[in-house]
C-alpha cells in the first residue's frame, strides 16, 4: 500500500541501483534508502547485507553498483576495483562504535583496560573478581563468577575492528593477528550482532563486543584510554577518525584510514567500526552514475549523517571531514 | 467380429522358466472355449498370451504362433496395441477405473484410442454396451457416479461393457465368477451365453460345474509337478471332455480325485 | 437353518478330563492404567516439588514411573509376555507425546511473538521508505510466491517424469543410477545449491545476475528429489490390475500413463509434491545468494533482486536498526506468517487428496 | 474395423508409435537431466573449490592448509548429524508404530498428518526457537550432567552458560529429522503384509511380539533408508545450525561446553558473507568434501540395503 | 489335545454390516469339520471367529458364544492370546516369515512363550513339529535356510508345522491348498488325515472334491445375495451331506447347479 501512494508525479530520480556488502551498515543504509526515496518516488536504491567480503567482490566484479565494506580495499582486489572503476571512489560514510558489553548481576558499568580487555578475551582471566578488574574498578562488589566471553561465530567486520583495537592497544597481551575470524577458541561464540546479544542476555558472567547501537541495557565497560575510562558515545567514536591518518597512495579518491586505537587524546572511544562505501568513477551507463552519485551525496549530508544516527545509533561524520570527501563524492559517474 | 484363433506349437517362459509346453488348440468363434486345471498349471498365463498382455512381464516370452484371420499375431511388425484393440480382456477381479465414473468406464477405451468422437454418437456406444452387459437398467440413473461404487458382481459386468465397447472380435476372461457371490456369478453366466452369439470367448475357470454349464469346448491343462511347464492335457467339447475324457489324468481332475 | 445337531453315531472319544484349557489368567483391574497413571503423577510431583521443580523432570518421571510401574504390577499379576506388552505400549505413547512437544514450543513461541506485528499493514505494505516502526512484508509474500511457484513449476514436471521413467520404463543402469544419485541430490546442502545457482547465472548472464528466477533455480535444485521420490512411491502404489485393465483395451503406454497411471496416483503425488513446496518456502540461505533482497515489491523474477520472507525474517532478525524491537517482532511476523503459508499448503494438499482420490464409495 | 493384418502391413515399416517414443523420451530426458544437474553442481563445487588444493597452506584460513581447515569441519558436521540420528531414530521407529499400530485409525491419520507439519517448519524457525526457547531449557541438565558425569569426556563441561551447545544443537536437528524418518518407517510399517501380522498373531503373539517377529524384520531396510535420508538432511543443515550452535573451538567431544566444531554447511553460512578470495575456495572445497560424505553415506545404506534383501526376499 | 468347540448363537459384524448370522454348531474333537459355501458367505469371517482373530479388524466384534472346555473364549477376561494359543490357524497363503530361516520359522511360535527353551529341547520340537507337517526329510539338511526358499507346498506343510509346534487343540485352516499344485494338494490332504488323529481340525475349502475326500463332518454356508449375511445352511456327517443333503440349496450347490 505504501508504494502506490507515493510515485508518479515524475519529480526526483527514477530507476534502480543495487549495493550489496557490510552487515554493519544496513540499518543505516535502510534509512538513507528510506528518506532518499522519499524526495525521489520513483527511485529504488537496493542493498543487500550480504557481508563485507562478498560486498567488495560484487562491487569488483561489476556485479553491484556500489558497495558496503568493513575493511578499505586492499592489494589485488583494490587493482581489480581501480580496473573496473577507472577512477576508484572509496569513503567512509559510517562510523559507529563497538560497545564491550557485559551481565553480572548487581554490575552495571565497570572500568577495564586495554590489557584486561585482552586477557579477558584471551581466557587468561577467567573470574570476575580477579585483581586486575577489581584494582581499576575501586567500590564495585565482584562476584566470583566464571568469565564467560561471548564472540562472533561469523567472519565479521566487528571482529576485525575489535581484535585490530586490541592488538594495537594491548599487543602485549593479545598475541593474536588481526583477523575478521575470532581467533580464540572455547569462548561462546554466536551468529551476527543480534546472536552475540542475546547470548550475553541469556548466560551469567558473559562478555562480548557488539555494534553499541544494539548493546541496549546491558552493562557497559569504559574503556581506559590514557589514564582516563572513556564509555562509547557517538561524538567520542568520530573523534577517532579525526585523529586518524588517511593511508597514502591508494588513490585520489580513496579515503581510507589507518585507525588510531592506540591514541591516548581525552575523550576518544578507540573501539570504532568504520565502514566504507565504494563507487566508481566511471559506469558503462552514465545514469547510473549520476544515481549513484547523488545517493553518496544524500549520505554524506549532514541529513543523511543524523537519519543514520536516529535509526541506526552510528556516529555522524564531522562537517570538516564531509567538506574533505566532498571532491570524490562529485567524482563518482564524473567520467562517463 | 468373433474370429477363429488357431494355436501352433507355443511355449510360454518367465524369463528362463518354461511356464507353458507346446499348447496347440484351435478356439472356435461364437463359442465359448473353457480352461481348466489346477492352480499354477499356467492357465492364467496362456490365456494372456493370446492377446500379447503376457509380454507386459519383465523377461517374459513365448515362442509359437498364434494365428488370427491368417495373421500371426507374434509376427514381427505386428503392434501388441492393435491385438489388444482385437482381443479384449476381463480378469478375474472386478477393476473399474476408480477415478472414473460408470460412464467414463465403459468410455475409456473409446477415449483412450480415439481422439475426437461425437458425444452423441458415445451415448450411443456406452448404453449400447451396458445393455450388452446386462448393467443398463441397474446403472441407467447413475451413469455419472463413480464405478467402484458399484457391488462386486455389477463391477465386474461393468469391466464387461467396457471390454465390448471397443468391439472387440474375442473376449478373454480369467476366472470372472471367482470373487463373485452366487447371484451375481448367474448374472454374469447368463451374460456370456448371450455374448457368445457375437463374441469368441475363452474363459478359465476353477469350477468345473461352470466350465460344465457354460462352455461349448473345455481344455484341460495339467502339470508335473512344481517347476514343471504346465501343458495342455486335451481339449474338445464339453460334453465329452466332461463324460468321455480320453486321458485319465483328466477323468480323475474332474471326477475330483485331485485338485 | 437346518439341524445342525442331529442324533449321529457316537463321536470319537473325547478328551480325558482334567486336562482343562486354562484361558483366564490374573488380570489387571480395567481402570488399572488410570490409577498408576495418577500414582505416577502424583510421585513425580512429589519429587519433582523436592528438587526444585522443572517440568522436563516431572515429565520423565511420570513416563518411567508409570511404564515401571505398570511393568512390575502386569508382571506379578498378567506374567512377563504380558507386562512386556503393556510396558511397550506406554513406551510407544510416551516417545509420540515427547515428540508432539517440540512441534507444539515451536508453535506456541512463533505465534506468541509473532503475534505482535500480525495485522493489515503487514500484509499490505512493503519496507519501502520505512525506517524503525511499520512497514510490511508485502514485497517478501510476494516474492516468496513467485520464486517457490517458480520453483514448483520447474520442478514439479521433471519430477514427476523422472518418477513416470523410474516406474513405468527404467531398467538397468542408468535407472539405477538415477535412483542413486537422486538419493544424493537430496543430500545437497541447501547453501551448496545457492551457489552454484548463482554461479551458474553468473556465468550465463553476467556478473550480479540476481534475480527471482536464479533464487527459483536453486530451489529446485532442492525440490526435484523430493518430488520424484514421493511421486515415485505413489506410482509404485496404482495396482497393476489398472494398467493391465487400460492395456487390455488396445491402449498405447503413454496413454495409459497419462490417462489412468496419473490420474489414479494424483491423490498422492499432489500431497508430496505441497511437502516438497512446504519444504523449500522457508529455505533461508539460497535465496540469500540467488535471490538477494530488496525493500520494494518487485513482480519480476527475472529482472533485479526480490524479497522472500526467509530472507526478510533473517535479516531483520540479523542486522536491526535502533530500537532493535520493530525489526525482531516484523522477523517474528514473517516466520509466522511462512508456517501459516505451510500449513495452508499442507491443507490444500489434503483436500486435493481428498478431492481426487479414487472413490472407493459413492 | 481395420484387421491386423492390415495394421501390420502398415507396421512392416515403422510402426512404432511416435507418440509412445516421444513420451518415453520425455521422461527418460527429464530422468538425464537430473543427472546432468548433479554433474553440474559437482563439476560447479570442482572447479571453484580447485585453487583451495592447490594454494599454499598459508593462505588458507587458520594459516595450516586445507586439510587442517576441513578437518575440523568434518568431525563436527558428523558429530551433530550422528547425535541427531542417534536420537531421532529410535523415536522415529516407535513413532511410527504408534500411528499405525496403536493409535486409534481416525486419530492416526490426523497424527501422521501434524508430524508432516513437523518436517515443513523452516529451518531459520527452528533455528531462532532451538536459540530463544530449547537452548535455556538445556541449562539445569547439562549443568546436572557437568557436575555428576563430568568424567564421562561427553559431559566434561564446563556447561555453556547459554545452552547453545552441540547438546542443543544435536536436538534440534533431531527434532528436524525426525518427521522425515517417521514418515518413510510408517509407510513401510504399513506396508507390512497382513499375512505375516497375521500369522504371528495366530501363533498367540502379543501385540509386542507380532511387532518383533512380523513388523520390524519387515520395516527394517526402511528404517534404514529413512534414517538415511534423515541423516543426510542433518548434514547439510545451515541455518539452523549456524543460528543455535556456539561454534568456536577445534575437535572436542564435549557435548555441552561453549567450545564446538563448527558443521561444514553451517561454517559457510558464517564465513561466505565476509569472505574472499581462497577463503571462499576452501569454503566450496568444504561443501565439496559434504558433498562426497553425503555420497559415501548413500553408497553404504545401498549397499546395506542390499546385502539384506536375499533373506527379506520373496513375499 | 483336540478339544470340542461348540458354537451357539453366533453373529459376526464388520462394524455395522452382520456378515454371518446366527450359527450354532458343534465341533468334534479329533475329525475334520469342512465348510464349504459360495465366495463372500462367510466361511473365512467364521473361523477367523473361532480363535479370536475376527476381532483384529477395526470395528468388528461378534455376538453369541464360542464354548470349548465349557469356556466361553468370547467371556469378559478371556485373553484373546491365549485363546489363538490353543486354537492355532493355517491361512490360504502359505505365509513362513521371510526374515527367518526354516528352523526359526518353527521355533517362532515357542520362542514367544518361553522365556528360556533348552537349545536341545527346541531342537527336538522343532523335529518333531516337521515331522509331523511331513515335512521333516525334505527340509532337514536345509533347516538354516530361509523358508521363503521352498515351494509352495512346503511352505505350506511348514506353516502347519510352525501352528502345531506350538501345541495347539484346534487347527484352523483357511483354504490351505487353493495356493498349491494338485502334488502339494496331495501332501496336505495326506498330512491333514494323520493330524486328526491328534487335533481337531475345522477346514474352509472351495473345493467340494476335497470336503468330500477328507472331512467327518461338512457344513454348507449360503448367502441371501449381496449384503445379505451368510447362514450356516445345514451340517452333517460328509456322507449325508454330499448323499442325501436336506436342504435342496445345499444340493444345488454340491451338484454345481451353482457357485
Ligand atoms: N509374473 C510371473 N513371474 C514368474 N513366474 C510366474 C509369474 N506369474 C506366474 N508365474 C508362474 O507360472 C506358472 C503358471 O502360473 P499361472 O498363474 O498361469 O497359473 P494358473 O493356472 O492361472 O493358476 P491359478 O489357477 O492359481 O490362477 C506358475 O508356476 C507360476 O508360479
Ligand atoms: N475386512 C472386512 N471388512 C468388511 N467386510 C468384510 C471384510 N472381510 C470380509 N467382509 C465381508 O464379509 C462377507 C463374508 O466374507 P468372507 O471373506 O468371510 O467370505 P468367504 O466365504 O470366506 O469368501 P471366499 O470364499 O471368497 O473366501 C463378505 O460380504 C465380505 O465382503
Ligand atoms: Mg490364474
Ligand atoms: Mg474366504
Ligand atoms: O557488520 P559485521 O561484519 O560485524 O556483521
Amino acid at each position: 500500500a505504501n508504494e502506490e501512494s507515493g510515485s508518479g508525479d515524475g519529480s526526483g530520480l527514477s530507476g534502480t541501483i543495487d549495493g550489496a556488502g557490510a552487515s554493519s551498515q544496513e540499518a543505516a543504509q535502510q534509512a538513507w534508502r528510506a528518506a532518499f526515496s522519499e524526495k525521489n518516488p520513483d527511485l529504488t536504491i537496493n542493498y543487500s547485507p550480504i557481508g563485507s567480503g562478498g560486498g567488495r567482490e560484487r562491487f569488483v566484479s561489476g556485479a553491484s553498483d556500489f558497495g558496503g565494506t568493513d575493511a578499505a580495499l586492499e592489494g589485488d582486489e583494490l587493482s581489480k576495483a581501480k580496473e573496473r572503476c577507472g577512477d576508484l571512489v572509496e569513503l567512509p560514510v559510517y562510523v559507529s562504535p563497538v560497545a564491550v558489553s557485559f551481565n553480572l548481576e548487581g554490575v552495571e558499568k565497570l572500568n577495564l583496560r586495554p590489557a584486561t580487555i585482552a586477557k579477558i578475551f584471551n581466557q587468561q582471566i577467567t573470574e570476575w573478581n580477579a585483581p586486575e578488574i577489581a584494582e581499576a574498578n575501586p567500590g564495585v562488589d565482584l562476584p566470583d563468577t566464571p568469565i564467560t566471553p561471548v564472540n562472533r561465530s561469523d567472519e565479521s567486520g566487528t571482529t576485525e575492528n575489535f581484535t585490530d583495537y586490541l592488538s594495537t592497544a594491548a599487543p602485549n597481551a593479545w598475541p593474536h593477528e588481526v583477523s575478521g575470524d575470532w581467533p580464540v577458541p572455547g569462548g561462546e561464540a554466536a551468529k551476527g550482532t543480534s546472536g552475540v546479544k542475546s547470548a550475553i542476555d541469556a548466560g551469567q558472567g558473559t562478555i562480548g563486543y557488539l555494534d553499541a547501537s544494539q548493546a541496549g541495557d546491558l552493562g557497559q565497560v569504559a574503556v581506559g584510554v590514557g589514564d582516563e575510562f572513556v564509555s562509547y558515545s557517538p561524538e567520542a567514536a568520530a573523534k577517532v577518525l579525526e585523529v586518524s591518518e588517511r593511508k597514502k597512495d591508494q588513490g585520489e579518491h580513496v579515503f581510507a584510514y589507518d585507525l588510531a586505537r592506540d591514541t591516548t587524546e581525552s575523550g576518544t572511544y578507540p573501539i570504532v567500526l568504520v565502514s566504507y562505501g565504494m563507487a566508481c568513477g566511471n559506469y558503462e551507463d552514465a545514469e547510473t552514475g549520476e544515481l549513484v552519485r547523488s545517493y553518496f551525496e544524500y549520505i554524506l549530508s549532514e541529513e543523511g549523517q543524523r537519519k543514520a544516527a536516529d535509526s541506526a545509533g552510528s556516529a555522524p561524520i564531522s562537517q570538516a571531514l564531509r567538506e574533505e570527501l566532498r571532491p570524490a563524492v562529485e567524482a563518482i559517474g564524473a567520467n562517463g | 467380429m468373433a474370429k477363429r484363433i488357431e494355436v501352433e506349437d507355443l511355449d510360454i517362459y518367465y524369463g528362463s522358466f518354461r511356464a507353458v509346453r507346446n499348447v496347440s488348440m484351435t478356439i472356435h468363434p461364437r463359442a465359448i472355449t473353457a480352461l481348466i486345471g489346477p492352480s499354477g498349471c499356467g492357465k492364467s498365463t496362456y490365456l494372456r498370451a493370446l492377446n500379447r498382455m503376457h509380454e507386459l512381464i519383465p523377461a517374459a516370452r513365448v515362442e509359437g504362433r498364434v494365428v488370427m484371420d491368417e495373421q500371426d499375431l507374434y509376427a514381427p511388425g505386428v503392434d501388441p496395441v492393435d491385438v489388444r484393440k482385437h482381443v479384449g480382456m476381463v480378469f478375474q477381479r472386478p477393476n473399474p477405473f476408480p477415478t472414473m465414473s460408470v460412464y467414463e468406464n465403459v468410455a475409456a477405451g473409446l477415449r483412450l484410442n480415439h481422439k475426437r468422437i461425437r458425444k452423441s454418437e458415445l451415448d450411443g456406444i456406452v448404453e449400447e454396451s451396458l445393455r450388452g452387459a446386462n448393467l443398463w437398467e441397474e446403472v441407467k440413473d447413475r451413469l455419472g457416479k463413480p464405478g467402484s461404487g458399484l457391488s462386486g458382481g455389477q463391477q465386474q459386468r461393468l469391466c464387461i461393457a467396457r471390454a465390448i465397447a471397443v468391439k472387440p472380435d474375442v473376449l478373454l476372461m480369467d476366472e470372472p465368477c471367482s470373487a463373485l457371490d452366487p447371484i451375481s456369478t448367474h448374472a454374469i453366466e447368463d451374460l456370456m451365453a448371450e455374448l457368445k452369439e457375437n463374441y469368441t470367448i475363452v474363459i478359465v475357470t476353477h469350477n468345473m460345474q461352470q466350465a460344465a454349464r457354460v462352455s461349448n469346448y473345455t481344455g484341460f491343462f495339467n502339470i508335473g509337478g512344481t517347476g514343471e511347464p504346465g501343458e495342455l492335457v486335451e481339449i474338445d467339447e464339453t460334453p465329452t471332455i466332461f463324460s468321455t475324457p480320453t486321458h485319465t489324468d483328466t477323468e480323475e481332475y474332474i471326477s475330483g480325485r485331485f485338485g | 437353518m437346518s439341524t445342525p445337531t442331529k442324533s449321529r453315531p457316537a463321536p470319537p472319544e473325547t478328551d480325558p478330563p482334567g486336562d482343562s484349557t486354562r484361558l483366564v489368567r490374573g488380570s489387571l483391574p480395567r481402570r488399572a492404567s488410570w490409577g498408576a497413571l495418577g500414582a505416577a503423577t502424583l510421585v513425580a510431583a512429589v519429587v519433582a516439588a523436592l528438587t526444585g521443580f522443572s517440568v522436563t523432570l516431572f515429565v520423565l518421571l511420570v513416563v518411567v514411573l508409570y511404564t515401571a510401574g505398570m511393568y512390575v504390577w502386569s508382571r506379578s499379576a498378567e506374567g512377563r509376555r504380558k507386562a512386556a506388552d503393556r510396558a511397550f505400549t506406554s513406551v510407544v505413547t510416551s516417545a509420540f507425546l515427547i515428540a508432539l512437544t517440540p512441534l507444539i514450543s515451536v508453535v506456541i513461541t512463533v505465534i506468541s511473538r509473532g503475534a505482535e506485528r500480525f495485522d493489515g499493514k503487514f500484509f499490505s505494505y512493503s519496507m519501502r521508505g520505512v525506517v524503525g516502526d511499520g512497514g510490511g512484508a508485502y514485497h517478501a509474500i510476494t516474492g516468496t510466491l513467485i520464486t517457490s511457484g517458480l520453483a514448483t513449476l520447474m520442478s514439479v514436471p521433471i519430477g514427476l517424469a523422472t518418477a513416470v521413467y523410474l516406474v513405468e520404463y527404467g531398467r538397468g543402469r542408468l535407472a539405477k543410477s538415477i535412483t542413486f544419485f537422486v538419493d544424493v541430490m537430496t543430500g545437497i546442502p541447501s547453501i551448496v545449491a545457492g551457489l552454484f545457482a548463482y554461479a551458474l547465472f553468473t556465468l550465463v548472464f553476467g556478473a550480479g545476475t540476481i534475480n527471482g528466477f536464479a533464487g527459483a533455480v536453486a530451489l529446485s535444485v532442492l525440490m526435484i528429489p523430493i518430488v520424484v521420490r514421493s511421486s515415485e512411491e505413489m506410482i509404485k502404489l496404482v495396482p497393476d490390475d489398472l494398467r493391465e485393465a487400460a492395456f487390455a483395451l488396445g491402449t498405447p503406454k503413454w496413454k495409459v500413463i497419462l490417462r489412468v497411471v496419473l490420474p489414479t496416483a494424483v491423490a498422492g503425488i499432489s500431497t508430496g509434491v505441497t511437502l516438497a513446496i512446504a519444504r523449500v518456502v522457508g529455505e533461508t540461505a539460497p535465496l540469500l545468494i540467488a535471490t538477494g533482497t530488496t525493500a520494494s515489491t518487485n513482480f519480476n523474477p527475472f529482472s533485479g533482486q526480490m524479497a522472500t520472507l526467509s530472507v526478510f525474517s533473517y535479516y531483520e532478525y540479523a542486522s536491526p536498526g535502533v530500537p532493535p524491537e520493530p525489526y525482531l517482532a516484523r522477523a517474528w511476523t514473517a516466520a509466522l506468517t511462512l508456517m501459516l503459508i505451510v500449513m495452508v499448503l499442507n491443507l490444500v494438499a489434503r483436500s486435493i487428496s481428498l478431492f481426487f482420490a479414487p472413490k472407493t464409495r459413492s | 474395423m481395420s484387421s491386423i493384418g492390415q495394421d501390420a502391413v502398415q507396421g512392416r515399416r515403422a510402426r512404432k508409435r511416435p507418440a509412445d517414443q516421444a513420451f518415453r523420451g520425455i521422461t527418460t530426458g527429464a530422468g538425464v537431466l537430473i543427472l546432468v544437474v548433479l554433474a553440474g553442481v559437482a563439476a560447479f563445487l570442482l572447479i571453484e573449490a580447485w585453487p583451495a588444493f592447490v594454494a599454499p597452506a598459508e593462505e588458507i584460513p587458520g594459516e595450516g592448509g586445507l586439510v587442517l581447515y576441513i578437518w575440523p569441519l568434518v568431525f563436527g558436521t558428523l558429530l551433530a548429524a550422528a547425535l541427531a540420528l542417534v536420537l531421532a531414530a529410535p523415536l522415529a521407529v516407535l513413532i511410527a508404530l504408534f500411528i499405525t499400530h496403536y493409535a486409534p485409525r481416525r486419530l492416526a491419520q490426523l497424527l501422521g498428518y501434524v508430524i508432516d507439519l513437523l518436517a515443513a517448519v523452516p529451518s531459520i524457525i527452528y533455528g531462532l526457537w532451538g536459540f530463544t526457547v530449547l537452548a535455556p531449557a538445556t541449562l539445569t541438565p547439562t549443568g546436572w550432567l557437568a557436575e555428576n558425569l563430568g568424567f564421562i569426556p561427553l559431559f566434561a563441561g564446563p556447561a555453556s552458560t547459554t545452552g547453545r551447545t552441540m547438546f542443543t544443537t544435536a536436538l534440534v536437528l533431531a527434532v528436524m529429522i525426525l518427521p522425515i524418518i517417521t514418515a518413510v518407517i510408517r509407510e513401510a510399517f504399513l506396508q507390512t503384509p497382513k499375512l505375516y501380522e497375521e500369522a504371528a498373531l495366530a501363533l498367540g503373539a502379543t501385540r509386542l511380539e507380532m511387532i518383533r517377529t512380523a513388523v520390524l524384520p519387515f520395516g527394517g531396510s526402511s528404517i534404514l533408508s529413512g534414517s538415511m535420508l534423515g541423516l543426510g538432511r542433518a548434514l547439510g543443515e545451515t541455518m539452523a545450525v549456524a543460528i543455535v550452535l556456539s561454534a568456536s573451538g577445534g575437535i572436542t567431544f564435549n557435548l555441552i561446553s561453549s567450545g564446538n566444531p563448527a558443521t561444514i554447511a553451517a561454517n559457510i553460512a558464517l564465513e561466505f558473507p565476509e569472505s574472499s578470495g581462497v577463503a571462499i575456495d576452501a569454503l566450496i572445497a568444504s561443501g565439496l568434501v559434504l558433498f562426497a560424505i553425503t555420497l559415501v553415506v548413500n553408497m553404504i545404506a545401498r549397499a546395506v540395503i542390499n546385502r539384506r534383501t536375499d533373506f527379506s526376499g520373496a513375499s
